[in-house]
């Protein structure tokens, strides 16, 4: 990479400010087209049928009748996407998670497809496919599922990263351990030590937007699949290597996306539309209904975490364990591992130690959720360090303060940090008005910090100066809330010009070389550092551009504030060309201009966050409200702050519903009761207050402008800051998510 | 030289080290050198290892140069959202 | 299927009764739409009721009012006579769903989908309100109560259309409430709920009660015991503490994906006294 | 199945088509008509990305069939700008920010429009149980009601 992504110290004068975003119009008059907004002529509609039990065996599968009702063009099952994954087992179990083969694995898991001509022949054609299971025993539940005697999901699994190789099959897939130093001999200085365990529910991402996708696969080999995903080249790769298509004729368009959260990271519907469309000779639609989404997409792990905690008397901590138990649904993850590295990110420990379990469940399988599996971890980890500063009678502030990461630390996940926020953040919540306002009776207040990584990833970026000056910014990072906006002031600035001449659109796979999914908070970051270096090279042909106008030497010329300036006293008569000037000219001095570029940004900063809620219980309903919620993060640089508190405000009222009502709740038949907005309760507008947002400013130092990825952070400390909050207003310490009203009263009374 | 600090899981594939030294002037020098040290390291590379040199995590950059000195530690690669 | 909107009751009675096959009548839809979306119904017949004459109308008359099957619950709430007569039923019928399905859905539609959790019934059966059933043998007047027999299920016969529900006109000092329960704050289906009416004498003492409870038992319970704890006497904290254990007492409830037993039967007792404590400030009680 | 034929007015057009007895007015607006500003987020009622406003009354186009609209009015998101003009809450959802991925924008213009027009003074709270029927999962609704705060203040000037 000839391009230089260190930080340099700069004022801005587009960054930072907060225009409308290029796509917004399209969006408020309902113009903007979304997954299900895309029709081709002659589609035909999928419909997907789907296992009402939790584990069992397929002994057959008839679609005879199915395949014989007029208007069905095609009907497939898991015979229809044979194994091309040539031993990628990762693949191979999103294959098997497509269309279930041989062994269903959850409540919807996919078990055949159908295409026909319009939904209502799709419906009845579902009916008629006769499927025949032998019903094994089933565990959804995580505890159980580690017990010896748990129904196997897998027998092929054996435990990963253990000292010794196992004899056994076990629904553990892999052991992973992080860690510095000697806990026991930490946990021996203490004076006080908070041991607990605890429970978090199973969640969903939530979007309002559920799968959709067009395919058209044509005879000889080329294929369009339009979707919304948070990453189309990604989707394309996936869909590629299941169908057998190579990846270059296999042109997918991302549409608008109705939100993602990590959830439209992986895919389901999408080789299931290809195949049908192969089949059929016809494109083929096929959209999830919300039943489907929660029943048979991506949610979250559900946990279980014990947490010892120990510290002097003078308020630092001595030793941190955390043993962490997350769900992966019926294939292998990494989500323990993510939460076993996360759990103790915010502090400074010289002994600590967290090892994670990655448990097989009958329960679809797992997805990335905003900053996957630190919120459960620091749900644990907050709960317990504020019982410890109670215990020992310090300020849960001051103790959080005392014992904070700074640069120089070495992480609890291993690496040493450079410079970071959590100590910052901790300092504003300690001078924020919110600390100090008075609560009434029942009421109570409670804060808690979070960690994400933040990771940044390939990325491609095209810019284009159009003959009348005009910018048009192509980039493959899918726009999930307003990053197009983002990186039109990125080139704008880098140009020095206005913000209203760039245009950035999403480009398709076709149109632009590979990028990473949106993910990892990595869209701004990544593809402002793609478009930076993106305008730079342009600005080289810029002034390539004004010297041959001018008829002197490239070196000669400077670029600045959106011009080229011939610089030294001999070109004293040339006056500055700007960049409208000279791509008017272009055409008559080699021809269009632009810049490209191709980068793997990385160098992604870590993130922090502080939230303070205060919340009031009415103790004889268990009931809660949020009465006030702030959120204090890093950005490193916020480049649309608005966006910037957009994402703060998102993540909190996600991480709000997750504490206190949002669950997947399973019958002891293993299927889900509850796949419907109805009772999966994600917050209404009634449901919250303003979330109020502070943003900190510490550069990143390994991106140009200090960016750093603000998507996922805001999502981490919710659950312990209300759960401290609960414990404040009327003194009872919920260890297990959510906090629904029967689970507070069960603690009220018990309380007595 | 360099020396590479391993994390807890990583370490049991290598037979219980934590820290090896390898002779590596880049990512990618790295990884083909651990691998050729510690076979049983290979199927952890092939899935994805990110690497911190002081403190900033490269999943990627396989040609980033690890200077003298620096502090070098293996990572699981992320996922996120 | 076929869809047909008919314009009088006696075609609508003459449709449903003759239908071969499965047939539904259609007003708000709100829970219609929602099982022939899931595949648990593909009715034959669709009868939509709401051209049939009157049916969409709030009548004032001698006896009280007269609430037209196809009157969604939104416009309930902007009916000022019937909301100072009738406040709690008013309110429970402005609980349903969000704004947008008020604005379709009827208490009638409400009380037939006979959900034990169903807002608007609880506050009926307290108001003692009466349904006015056309059928192929005519007209009946029967007790809300008796239309619902079980989650799902309705006494009324094939052929028989809920026209109207009937609310009396109010004695002096009368007041009702309803509340649920349910964990956000809009949208969801009632944990538990109750409903409550009361009339008072000058000096302020209980003289007429009845206290309905929701959602704890297959059907809406209406808990005579609770009456009979009010009946005679003025708020004290006592009353108050002999109602919610009462209320508590007759529930019946299930664990489900809303709620357990014991959360259930608590907080029963916590809304029958926070609703009778409005009920009666509504009657003029202090 | 026999068709129904319907005449109706959509935005203040005549429109006439034929559906399916048992087929959504959402889906009658989006795959007949070409009118994909509503959503189908859950199909059930429990999202609102679907409202649109039948006689000046807010509804859930998934919970109304394409028959029942013969004879009545409809407007969607499509009919709320003045040509080139913009509605004042389009215009300030826009100035506000109160949309990321924008998928329940339309709902929640058409619950809004609905919400200003039967109270043009709404408090805070008035307004977060007004829209209390649309889900929003990336705005966490703060921007959201500043933006119907700020229009309702437009409205009220104009």
């Amino acid at each position: 990479m000839n391009f230089d992504p260190r930080y340099s110290g700069r004022n801005f004068s587009s960054v930072g400010t907060r225009p409308i975003r290029p796509d917004g119009v399209d969006k408020v008059t309902g113009r903007a087209r979304y997954g299900a907004d895309f029709n081709m002529a002659g589609q035909l509609v999928g419909r997907v049928l789907r296992s009402p039990h939790a584990h069992a065996k397929i002994t057959k599968i008839d679609t005879s009748k199915a395949e014989k009702l007029p208007g069905v063009k095609a009907v497939i099952t898991a015979a229809d996407l044979p194994d091309l994954t040539d031993g990628d087992a990762s693949m191979y179990d999103v294959l098997d998670n497509c269309m279930a083969r041989g062994k269903v694995l959850y409540d919807g898991h996919a078990v055949a497809a159908v295409a026909a001509v319009d939904a209502r022949t799709a419906r009845q054609a579902l009916k008629l496919i006769e499927v025949y299971y032998e019903i094994l025993p089933h565990v959804t539940d995580v505890d159980e599922a580690m017990k010896h005697a748990a129904p196997l999901i897998n027998d092929a699994i054996f435990t990963e990263g253990l000292e010794e190789k196992p004899v056994k099959p076990s629904n553990v897939t892999k052991r992973s351990q992080f860690g510095h130093g000697d806990v026991h001999q930490g946990f021996g200085h203490a004076d006080f030590i908070v041991e607990r365990s605890f429970k978090t529910e199973q969640t969903h991402q939530g979007y309002i937007e559920p799968h959709a996708c067009v395919a058209n696969v044509s005879s000889d080999g080329t294929a369009d699949l339009w979707v919304c995903t948070q990453g189309h080249f990604v989707y394309r790769q996936h869909c590629a290597q299941l169908l057998g298509l190579e990846a270059s004729k296999l042109r997918v368009t991302s549409s608008e996306i109705g939100g993602g959260f990590g959830g439209k990271t992986h895919v389901w519907a999408e080789p299931v539309a290809l195949a049908l469309s192969r089949k059929a000779g016809r494109p083929v639609k096929l959209v999830m209904t919300r039943e489907e989404v929660f029943r048979a997409s991506g949610p979250t792990s559900a946990t279980s975490i014990d947490v010892k905690i120990g510290a002097r008397k003078d308020g630092t901590i001595t030793a941190a364990e955390a043993t962490l138990r997350y769900t992966s649904g019926p294939y292998a993850g990494m989500w323990a591992e993510l939460g076993a590295m996360t759990a103790f990110a915010c502090y400074k420990l010289d002994n600590v130690k967290t090892v994670g379990y990655e448990v097989l469940v009958n329960r679809p399988k797992t997805a990335a959720y905003r900053a996957p599996s630190a919120p459960m971890a620091a749900f644990a980890v907050e709960s317990a360090v504020d019982e410890l500063a109670k215990e020992i009678g310090i300020d849960p502030v001051e103790f959080r303060i005392k014992n904070a990461a700074q640069e120089g630390t070495r992480a609890s996940y291993g690496p040493v940090y450079g410079p970071i926020g959590i100590g910052p953040t901790l300092e504003a919540a300690k001078h924020h008005p919110h600390m100090k306002a008075p609560l009434a009776k029942n009421q109570g207040r409670g804060m808690a910090c979070g960690f994400w990584f933040n990771f940044g990833g390939q990325t491609c970026t095209d810019l284009n100066i159009g003959m009348d000056g005009t910018v048009s910014l192509a980039v493959g990072t899918v726009d999930v809330g307003g990053s197009r906006a983002s990186l039109s002031l990125v080139a704008a600035e880098e140009l020095g010009i206005d913000y209203s001449h760039v245009k950035a659109i999403v480009a398709d796979t076709s149109s632009l070389g590979y990028n990473d999914m949106t993910d990892g908070s990595r869209g701004t970051f990544s593809s402002s550092m793609a478009t930076i270096s993106a305008a730079r090279n342009a600005i080289k042909v810029l002034r390539d551009r004004a010297a041959q106008m001018w008829d002197i030497p490239v070196d000669d010329v400077i670029w600045e504030n959106g011009q080229a300036i011939a610089k030294g006293e001999k070109y004293g008569n040339l006056s500055p060309l700007s960049l409208k000037e000279i791509a008017a000219q272009s055409g008559k001095t080699g021809g269009p201009i632009a810049g490209h570029s191709e980068l793997v940004a990385d160098g992604a900063g870590v993130s922090f966050a502080t939230h303070i809620c205060d919340i009031e219980v009415d103790p004889e309903t268990g009931a809660t409200r949020v009465l006030r919620y702030t959120v204090i993060q890093d950005a490193g640089k916020a480049v649309h702050p608005t966006y910037v508190e957009g994402q703060y405000q998102g993540g909190a009222a996600q991480g709000i519903g997750w504490a206190l009502n949002e669950e997947y709740i399973y019958g002891k038949d293993g299927r889900l009761q509850n796949a419907g907005f109805l009772d999966y309760r994600i917050p209404v507008c009634s449901d919250l207050p303003m979330i109020d947002t502070q943003i900190l400013e510490i550069p990143n130092p390994n991106h140009p402008y200090g960016v750093r990825g603000v998507g996922e952070t805001s999502i981490v400390p919710p659950l312990a800051a209300i759960a401290n909050a609960v414990s404040n207003a009327v003194g009872v310490r919920m260890t297990h998510i959510p906090m629904s009203p029967p689970r507070i009263l069960a603690a009220l009374e018990a309380e007595g | 030289m360099v020396e590479v600090t391993l994390w807890g899981s990583l370490g049991t594939a290598a037979g219980g080290k934590n820290k090896v030294d390898v002779e590596a002037k880049d990512i990618r020098e790295l990884f083909r050198k651990l691998g050729e040290q510690y076979p049983g390291l290979e199927p952890w590379i092939d899935r994805g290892i990110a690497v911190s040199i002081d403190g900033v995590i490269y999943r990627d950059t396989w040609s980033k140069e690890l200077p003298q000195g620096a502090e070098i530690f293996l990572l699981p690669r992320l996922a996120g959202g | 299927m076929r869809y047909i909107r008919p314009l009088s009751i006696e075609d609508a009675v003459g449709l449903l009764a003759g239908s071969a096959g499965t047939a539904a009548i259609l007003a708000g839809g709100s829970d219609l739409l929602v099982r022939m979306k899931g595949g648990f119904v593909e009715p034959d017949l669709i009868v939509d009721i709401k051209a049939i004459e009157g049916l969409s109308e709030i009548r004032e008359t001698a006896d009280g009012f007269s609430i037209g099957a196809a009157v969604p619950c939104a416009v309930l709430g902007e009916s000022a006579a019937l909301k100072k007569a009738w406040p709690g039923v008013v309110e429970a019928a402005k609980l349903i769903g969000s704004k947008q399905v008020q604005g379709r859905c009827t208490i009638v539609g409400n009380l037939c989908n006979a959900s034990p959790a169903a807002d608007s019934v609880p506050a009926l059966v307290a108001a003692g309100a009466k349904a006015l059933v056309a059928g192929p043998a005519g007209k009946r007047t029967i007790p809300v109560e008796t239309v619902p027999t079980g989650p799902g299920k309705t006494s009324l016969a094939k052929g028989e259309i809920i026209e109207a529900i009937l609310l009396d006109k109010r004695p002096p000092r009368s007041g009702d409430a309803y509340l649920r329960f349910i964990p956000r704050t809009e949208m969801d289906i009632a944990v538990v709920s109750a409903g409550v009416n009361l009339t008072l004498d000058e000096q302020g003492v209980v003289r007429v009660a009845r206290v309905a409870v929701g959602a704890a038992a297959p059907t809406v319970l209406l808990v005579e015991e609770a009456a009979e704890a009010l009946i005679g006497r003025t708020l004290d904290e006592a009353t108050l503490e002999r109602l919610a254990k009462v209320c508590s007492g007759a529930c019946r409830p299930i664990d489900d994906k809303r709620g357990t037993i014991e959360f259930r039967r608590k907080v029963a007792g916590v809304l029958a006294k926070r609703a009778t404590t409005t009920a009666y400030a509504r009657a003029g009680g202090k | 199945m026999a068709g129904v034929a319907v005449s109706t007015t959509i935005n203040g057009d005549s429109v006439e088509y034929l559906c399916q007895p048992d087929e959504t007015l959402l889906d009658v607006l989006r795959d007949r008509l070409g009118l994909t500003g509503a959503k189908e987020g859950c199909g059930t009622g429990d999202c609102g990305a679907c409202s649109i406003i039948l006689d000046d009354r807010l509804v859930c186009s998934c919970l109304v069939l394409g028959a029942e609209a013969e004879g009545r009015r409809v407007e969607t998101v499509e009919g709320m700008a003045h040509g080139d003009r913009l509605h004042p809450l389009q215009q300030k959802f826009l100035e506000h920010a109160a949309l990321q991925c924008g998928i329940c924008t339309p709902g929640f213009l058409i619950a809004a429009k609905d919400l200003l027009a039967k109270n043009p003074d709404p408090t805070e709270e008035e307004i977060r149980f007004g829209l209390a029927g649309n889900l929003c999962r990336c705005t966490g609704y703060d921007k959201i009601v500043r933006a119907v705060q700020d229009a309702a203040n437009v409205m009220k000037g104009a």
